[in-house]
């Protein structure tokens, strides 16, 4: 399935992208698997993540065309 | 209801006067309770010139819209105004708009602080200072909290 | 602090503008709460077409700053502006202003919420309302209260 | 001595005018004894008075110079 992956703030310059497509050649793919595909180190524990841009957590099972974005905590405006 | 986000600079009031001409039926609210925040001067850090303030374009604007319903299924509001400043801001730029219109001024002053508080600690945006010497340092918060939490603390605070 | 009662029709945003400009150091407060209320339709008696607002001139203004004052002793609050109309008026046209400034939002909220509240409730004014037929009828309110008992209650209103 | 009374609102009206100097031949008075220099009738119940715009009732015991305001209770702006 495709995934669109955004990333904010810190996370973004820690990923050096903003954004990226990952495509995983999976049926069932959860927001902790797709982590793995793009990065060899373990998430961060601070983290937050969002899909379709409601916040959910790492266990949220993925569907094709998803976009899921990571984030740090939010500071407010 | 009206949220929007916006790079460019900010006049406040203007935006206020615009939205109660378009928007609000003549001679129905009371009165109108508005919050203008402005970007202070940096206390820590003399090196600090400016803030650049980053958001989840279609997300932010989504909760901002979320707690302003809210507000307005909590009070008796008639309609509300929310314009938020991002990008590189400097001392004295305002940064944010919350303006609630009702028939009886307690539902505006309710609401109105509903939504800043909501929009200063909780709505997803991400801070980060600007030196003198073109160095970035994003502004760390302690809160695995993505906002939910805090709605009951909001009401009171 | 500024406070003044004018006959002439009140452009409330500039009035904040311009005091901002004028009294408040660039880059020290964090935000300002502002109540604007305006003349609403009339929902009892479609006779009435306009309301003169009576006033003491010179003791108005001396008990709006008092409360002004005591805002400014209890809250941790910068400046404060209040700009109240008087005379004749119709629905649509803003009446008062109040707008708080502070380095925190909770501050200029409860003060603004403190000042507007003395205002509506309890400030020397005297409201007339004109009929088309150019009858003048006096609103009565059954309060022997001039102010001073009720500022607890305005505390929390 | 001279006293300067004014009056606001509905009292206006019924006095027929807005201020009035006050001569009375006496060393003391009170904001009562005032009353009955200028009206036939008993002070009614619900008006207010201020000496030197500063609330107070009808014993105030007043001085030559001062201004004294009658009015009905306030409506609020």
């Amino acid at each position: 399935m495709d995934i669109k992956v955004r990333y904010f703030a810190s996370l973004r310059d820690r990923m050096g992208r903003s954004e990226q497509q990952v495509s995983v050649d999976k049926e069932q793919l959860t927001v902790a698997d797709l982590w793995r595909e793009i990065s060899n180190d373990p998430i961060p524990d601070t983290i937050l993540v969002a899909v379709n841009m409601e916040y959910t957590d790492s266990s949220h099972e993925l569907k094709a065309g998803d976009e899921v974005a990571f984030f740090p905590p939010v500071t407010g405006g | 209801m009206k949220v929007f986000v916006t790079k460019d600079a900010l006049d406040p009031y203007k935006e206020i006067m615009a939205f109660e001409r378009e928007a609000l039926p003549a001679g129905k609210h009371g009165g109108v309770v508005s919050f203008v925040g402005t970007m202070r001067d940096f206390n820590d850090g003399q090196n600090v010139k400016a803030m650049n303030l980053d958001y989840y374009p279609g997300m932010t604007e989504r909760h901002i819209e979320r707690v302003c319903q809210e507000a307005m299924d909590n009070w008796d509001v008639m309609d509300c105004l929310v314009v938020h400043r991002v990008g590189e801001m400097v001392p004295t730029d305002p940064i944010v708009l919350v303006a609630v219109w009702s028939a009886h001024r307690k539902d505006s002053f309710d609401a109105c602080r509903y939504i800043i508080n909501y929009l200063k600690e909780s709505a997803p945006f991400w801070k980060c200072e600007l030196t003198r010497e073109g160095q970035k340092h994003w502004v760390e918060k302690n809160s695995e909290d993505p906002g939910v939490a805090k709605r009951v603390e909001r009401k009171t605070a």
